[in-house]
């Protein structure tokens, strides 16, 4: 049974009411970004995205919709699996130390847009990170996420293909379809949760027509027509495992800055270091975990050297890692499909094209 | 007291950014002070003690010949010696002159160059003697210097990534100001350490902190010839605080 | 003991001063027959090095002749290549530029009174044993500084070669609410800043004065920072682009720095003794009061009070920043379109130890042609010679070691930035082996 | 993941640059870790790196470390009544089958995580077959436990040993470890062979085994990868679908093989 909601003021509201921060996008910097929202008035109302390899650009829409838009630079990882968080201290005491556990983060996050790539992202990141009781779970568990359908690709994006989009779902708790006629924008709501339900019932919302269903439905089906771009099919996983001398690894690592965006940018990439530090005294330590990327040259460092020397052995494990031996480890693909790593990356590489050329290659094989 | 271990802050041809850096650090300063004897830091004292020393922070390009001998000097009285920005990691703008007719530079500033002596190149640290650490920037990090100076009494490695700026300006939350703006920008292949300062002020990467450990110089220059940079352009951004460390390239030598 | 027919002070590394630099004094008899300040730096060949460099990349570049002074030399650049561009920057985007500088006065001046200069008076080798005996004042100094360096690093994005300064304008300007963050820490500091002038008027200074000619930016209504013409105390004005007329610069190969005199008068002093002499009535309220309670009157000659004057000049710069911030509404771009255009510009600010002039001759696509930079430190040099060689006139009754100390203490007065005096200094020329 | 402090109760002095460290929990212990497994050890404000159990000792846990860098140094130099941090324990154990022949084929550093193994054996003897321990050191002086060679023996291990360069006291084998692998009674069949050492003396170690018959699961190696975490978040330790601290350290040679045999995966 689907519903109708007539504006987002009213939901924004009522997660504020229940404690939650809201995080959704918004415009700064000539992209849409997430940020905590105060009001709804916040969301990138009338704005639209012209993505392509390396390039972004803001535009008006003639139109009000707030989703009007595709993925912008940043991904929810930043707020579950923030880029610097802290994991424990150290002091010293007489005779050795103490260790505390950083304090539990009790930020109760509610997701405010998630595409149906990102709620993709998210549970593929429960399987890495969430069995850990770490903070990325305790975020997890608090998280309430508002997802909207996809009504309109951006050039890079080819979640169509990856099977997680333009529809959103599941594991929302509300799920959302945008309804747009000029200046008139209005959301067809789903519920996912019994806490969506509750949430849902606080807010002024009218049974949907039929026929706004149908439209709906029909918008997200096109959307997926749209959508240019494709990740080959059959099966990656062997394709890569067969793919390590692969010629095309050279010809990506001669246009390859070795600069780490994509990884960055990555909804699903998880990779951490650790960062230990001491205060002047050396009473004091603390060890922070911050992002981290297979293109780093220090990633692989063993003693004597970095395992990983080359740009094409690099851009090789993130590519084979995403799409091929993720399985093996976590049992399902790490890419969502959100074409983030071509849009960010400041040459244009694009995954889609260079998992096709590696495909061609075996093929000529 | 008795056992802190000693510091030594050296001079050459420089603008004292960076050891200023140093004095920079308010709220450090005094720790600092008290858990390292500072032996020789003229800048800050006149009391100084002979070496040797157990740190040597060393800023500024080798350009004399007396430099030489004094570089030497000061690598025998430290068990470590730490290179501190780019004119002692990469010999500084002055480094430009490498690539000049020395002797026209002089005749330029100088009345009567017959005064001068001078050598014709300037160059980093590591150039002379073996460098223990570098710290890069123009000027270096002031976090990166107080973090450096604890690793090194905890017995740790400093926190030196050799990876490019983009890693912290995605970290930053910077939106990225080439595929957003079409502003070109060498963060890709610049080091990180300076916390992606620039592009978080809406103004492209201009490599104050040299190359990263690994880079890919060609293809950033046909991105950054697309973002319609003019070759004059090119060639200067890469020719200003780094430029023998980019002459050298980091660049992928699988390439 | 004082009546040795020869004797030669020497002082091999100066401490204390920014850059490398050496004092050698000889005394023959009761007369004083060499006094040298020299300047060992090597020379590092800004002027030569920004010839054919892009005209926006002048900023940066000059940034680096001195990392004490940055914004000195950005703001002096900008100014210099605006006007050969024949643009003007006003309204907000001066008044951030201002704002800028305040926080350069700030950073520099705290530098040198609490960590290069009060040891002197105090009895210390410097402010790190200073602090042994009077932390907590040790710990104001280190405050302010930071108050200064906050300034500098949101405004500029780091406080030592601020990236954010472009000819024009800025890449980025502040949110309103972003610069009302500084407001605690620059009434703090401007709180500590009248505590500095009560605690350095009260140190003793020896009685000395001197004759030298004045010269400081002026502009009318406002005390100078990054504006005016240079006008003298002995009524000389010139508009900045005649300063080469009649400021000389000479290489003089005993000392090896290229003094500076103003053309047919003779030596003259720049910095903050000459400011507050030429300006001291548009200092804000609370700063003139903090002058007249600490005894400064309407001039400054003798220059070991010149770290009086440079405590008030604190007062001044936090008090202004206030204002400025206070009063501070971003601006609708943060940079005005600058073209380039073939022409010569000049420029002049005050630097926190003097006057800062460049001039700059740019072809029509922007390089640049060529370039002229004129350091306060330079214009001093005669100056300080001057002083050393009648204050060790005057006092030949002191030991050897004393004498040395004090001439120290009194080439420090002048806050010496031999890093950027050596942009076209030698090295060899007149050092003595030590 | 926070992790657990254990004292130093003894500090044995194994080589230059290597030392063996009993140590006592100063509150609750780990859990028991197995044979091949590794725990991440803490010096306090320098880091943590991992480090496979080298032994047990009543309720204690034995490490033998080797000061590479700065942390091992940092763990190695700690001295007795020190405090060190430890989580774990991580990883894949050898698995030491209930019978049949053993092969213990260790390089330098190797021999550490090996030592459980031999122990196992020694106290176990009846159960195997043929028990041979074969030990490769640069030089006479970096050999580990060479004071406990005897027991072994006298337990009725087949122990040979090899070094790369002689010294003057040196009347023993010269030679890379795997040319003493040449005439061993094992029946190949029935042998599990426990392989640890620098890469590619693994991997010569693993190919003249495999060439002998043994059958390529049952040689076991344990890989050596960057890590961070020892839990599978980090993404360090991948080699190709491996994550090395979750489904290794210890893996058969039938999956190691070819991920080895990949340049810079
Ligand atoms: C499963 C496993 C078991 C190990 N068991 C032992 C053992 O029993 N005894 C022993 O002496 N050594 C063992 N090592 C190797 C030991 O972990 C490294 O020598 C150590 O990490 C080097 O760190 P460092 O800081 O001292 O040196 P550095 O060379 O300064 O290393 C810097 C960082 O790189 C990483 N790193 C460097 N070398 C290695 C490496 N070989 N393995 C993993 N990470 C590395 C570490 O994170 C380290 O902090 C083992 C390694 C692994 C993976
Ligand atoms: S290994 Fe690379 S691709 Fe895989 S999760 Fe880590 S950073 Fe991402
Ligand atoms: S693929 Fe692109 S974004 Fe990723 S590391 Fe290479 S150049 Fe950077
Ligand atoms: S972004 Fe680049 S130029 Fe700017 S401060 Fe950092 S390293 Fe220097």
């Amino acid at each position: 049974m689907s519903t109708l909601l007539r504006s987002l003021g009213p939901l924004v509201r009522a997660l504020h009411g229940q404690g939650y921060r809201v995080v959704g996008p918004t415009v700064r910097d000539g992209a849409i970004v997430l940020a905590e929202l105060d009001r709804a008035d916040a969301l990138p109302y009338g704005w639209g995205v012209e993505a392509a390899p390396g390039r972004y650009r803001l535009h008006r829409r003639a139109d009000a919709a707030a989703f009007g838009h595709a993925a912008g630079p940043q991904s929810w990882k930043a707020f579950l699996h923030p880029p610097r968080s802290p994991q424990w201290t150290a002091d010293r005491t007489a005779d050795g130390f103490t260790v505390t556990e950083a304090p539990p983060d009790s930020t109760r996050y509610a997701f405010l847009g998630v595409r149906g790539c990102d709620l993709r992202a998210i549970a593929v990141q429960d399987r890495v990170l969430g069995g850990a009781d770490g903070g990325y779970a305790r975020r997890r568990r608090e998280l309430f996420i508002v997802a909207v359908s996809c009504t309109e690709p951006a050039d890079t994006c080819f979640c169509a293909s990856t099977g997680c989009g333009p529809a959103a779902g599941p594991g929302y708790d509300l799920g959302l379809t945008e309804l747009v006629d000029g200046d008139r924008v209005r959301y067809l709501v789903e519920v996912g949760t019994p806490a969506g339900l509750e949430l849902l019932t606080q807010l002024p919302t009218e049974p949907a027509p039929v026929d706004l269903v149908e439209e709906a439905a029909a918008a997200v089906a096109a959307a997926a027509t749209k959508m240019s771009r494709a990740l080959p099919e059959g099966d990656l996983r062997d394709l890569l495992a067969g793919s390590h001398d692969a010629a095309r690894w050279d010809d990506v690592a001669a246009r390859c800055l070795s600069c780490g965006n994509c990884t960055m940018v990555c909804p699903t990439c998880f990779c951490t270091t650790v960062e230990d530090v001491t205060d002047v005294a050396g009473e004091h330590a603390e060890r922070w975990l911050r992002w981290d990327s297979c293109f780093d040259l220090d990633f692989s460092y063993l003693h004597g050297g970095p395992v990983r020397t080359s740009t094409r052995s690099r851009y090789r494990q993130w590519l084979t890692h995403k799409l091929g031996t993720w399985h093996d480890q976590f049992g399902e693909s790490g890419c969502v499909g959100c074409g983030r790593c071509i849009a960010w990356c400041p040459v244009g590489i694009d995954i889609t094209e260079e998992t096709r050329a590696l495909v061609t290659e075996a093929e000529e094989a | 007291m008795g056992t802190a271990p000693t510091l030594a802050v050296w001079k050459f041809a420089s603008c004292d950014g960076c050891q200023l850096s140093l004095l920079d650090c308010e709220d450090e300063l005094l720790a600092i002070a008290g858990r390292i004897r500072i032996a020789h830091f003229p800048e800050a004292s006149r009391a100084t003690v002979e070496g040797p020393y157990d740190v040597s922070l060393v800023e500024g390009s080798v350009t004399t010949p007396g430099d030489v001998a004094r570089i030497h000097r000061i690598r025998e009285q430290s068990r470590l010696l730490v290179a501190i920005g780019a004119c002692a990691t990469a010999g500084g703008i002055q480094a430009l002159r490498n690539f000049a007719d020395a002797d026209q530079f002089r005749s330029v500033v100088y009345a009567r160059p017959e005064y001068l002596s001078t050598l014709d190149t300037s160059t980093p640290a590591s150039a002379h003697v073996p460098v223990d650490l570098e710290l890069h920037g123009c000027p270096i990090d002031r976090r990166q210097l107080v973090d450096t100076l604890t690793a090194l009494l905890a017995g740790r490695k400093p926190d030196l990534p050799g990876h490019s700026v983009c890693f912290e300006c995605k970290a930053r939350g910077t939106t990225c100001i080439t595929v957003a703006r079409g502003v070109p920008c060498l963060g890709p292949v610049t080091r990180a350490g300076c916390g992606a300062l620039c592009p978080a002020y809406g103004r492209g990467c201009f490599g104050c902190f040299g190359p990263a450990a690994v880079t890919n110089t060609p293809a950033l220059v046909d991105r950054l010839r697309e973002l319609d940079m003019t070759e004059t352009d090119i060639g200067r951004v890469f020719r200003t605080f780094n430029v023998l460390a980019f002459a050298g390239g980091g660049d992928d030598p699988s390439q | 003991m004082t009546h040795r027919s020869d004797r030669s002070l020497s002082v091999a590394g100066l401490a204390r001063v920014e850059g490398e630099g050496a004092m050698h004094v000889r005394v023959d008899g009761a007369t004083v027959t060499d006094v040298r300040l020299e300047i060992y730096e090597p020379p590092r060949f800004f002027e030569a090095l920004l010839v054919g460099r892009g005209y926006t990349e002048v900023p940066d570049i000059t940034a680096r002749v001195c990392g004490i002074c940055p914004v000195a030399y950005q703001m002096s650049a900008c100014a210099a290549v605006e006007d050969a561009c024949q643009s003007t920057v006003d309204g907000t985007l001066a008044d951030l530029r201002r704002l800028l500088y305040c926080g350069e006065w700030i950073e520099s001046h705290a530098l040198h009174i609490y960590l290069l200069h009060a040891p002197d008076f105090l009895g210390y080798p410097g402010a790190v044993e200073l602090a042994r005996d009077h932390r907590p004042v040790v710990e104001r100094g280190l405050s302010i500084k930071k108050a200064g360096n906050e300034l500098l690093t949101l405004l500029g994005g780091r406080a030592i070669h601020p990236v954010n300064v472009k000819v024009g304008g800025f890449y980025r300007v502040p949110a309103r609410e972003e610069l009302r963050r500084l407001v605690t820490p620059l009434r703090r500091a401007r709180d500590d800043a009248l505590s500095t002038v009560e605690w350095v008027a009260g140190f003793e200074y020896p009685d000395f004065a001197h004759d030298h000619e004045l010269l400081a930016l002026v502009e009318p209504g406002r005390y100078a920072i990054e504006t005016g013409t240079p006008t003298t105390d002995r009524g000389l004005t010139f508009a900045v682009r005649a300063f080469e007329e009649h400021v000389i610069e000479e290489q003089v190969p005993h000392s090896t720095a290229l003094h500076a005199t103003l053309a047919g008068r003779g030596r003259y002093l720049t910095g903050p003794t000459a400011r507050y002499t030429l300006n001291h009535r548009w200092l804000s309220p609370l700063a003139r009061e903090a002058a007249r309670s600490a005894g400064l009157g309407t001039g400054c000659r003798n220059p070991f009070r010149s770290i009086v004057v440079r405590a008030v000049e604190l007062v001044y710069a936090c008090d202004e920043a206030l204002r400025l911030i206070d009063g501070y509404e971003p601006p609708a771009a943060a940079a005005v379109e600058v073209p380039p255009r073939a022409g010569v510009g000049y420029g002049a600010t005050e630097a926190p130890r003097g006057v800062l002039f460049h001039r700059y001759r740019l072809a029509a696509d922007g390089t640049v042609d060529s370039a002229r930079i004129v350091p306060p430190t330079a214009q001093n040099q005669a100056c300080i010679e001057d002083d050393l060689r009648r204050f060790v006139a005057a006092r030949l009754d002191l030991s050897d070691e004393r004498l040395t100390y004090e001439c120290e203490q009194a080439i420090r007065n002048y806050d010496p930035c031999i890093s950027c005096a050596t942009h076209f200094l030698d090295l060899h020329v007149a050092r003595t082996v030590q | 993941m926070t992790p657990l402090r254990y004292r130093v109760r003894r500090r044995l002095t194994e080589t230059a640059d290597t030392v063996t460290l009993v140590l006592d929990p100063v509150d609750e212990p780990i859990v028991a870790p197995l044979p091949g497994q590794f725990t991440m050890m803490y010096a306090f404000g320098v880091g943590e790196v991992p480090i496979s159990v080298s032994g047990h000792a009543d309720g204690g846990i034995v490490h033998t470390v080797r000061a590479v860098g700065a942390v091992s140094r940092a763990v190695a130099g700690a001295r007795t009544g020190d405090v060190l941090g430890i989580r774990g324990p991580f990883g894949t154990d050898w698995g030491v089958p209930p019978g049949g022949d053993l092969v213990v084929l260790a390089g330098g550093i190797g021999l550490a995580p090996l030592r459980p193994v031999i122990r196992q054996a020694v106290a176990r003897r009846a159960r195997f077959g043929t028990v041979a321990v074969l030990i490769g050191a640069r030089t006479p002086a970096d050999l580990l436990y060479p004071h406990e060679y005897a027991t072994w023996r006298a337990a009725g291990l087949d122990v040979r040993v090899t070094v790369d360069r002689a010294d003057m006291s040196w009347t023993g084998h010269v030679g890379v470890v795997t040319t003493v692998l040449g005439a061993l009674p094992v029946d190949p069949a029935a042998t599990t062979a426990f392989v640890c050492g620098p890469e590619v003396m693994m991997r010569f170690a693993a190919r003249a085994l495999v060439d002998r018959g043994v059958p390529p699961a049952a040689v076991r190696v344990s890989l050596e990868r960057n890590m961070r975490c020892g839990v599978g978040l980090c993404g360090h330790c991948q080699l190709g679908p491996l994550l090395v601290c979750r489904d290794g350290p210890v893996v058969g040679w039938d999956r190691a093989a070819p991920l080895l045999a990949v340049k810079e995966l």
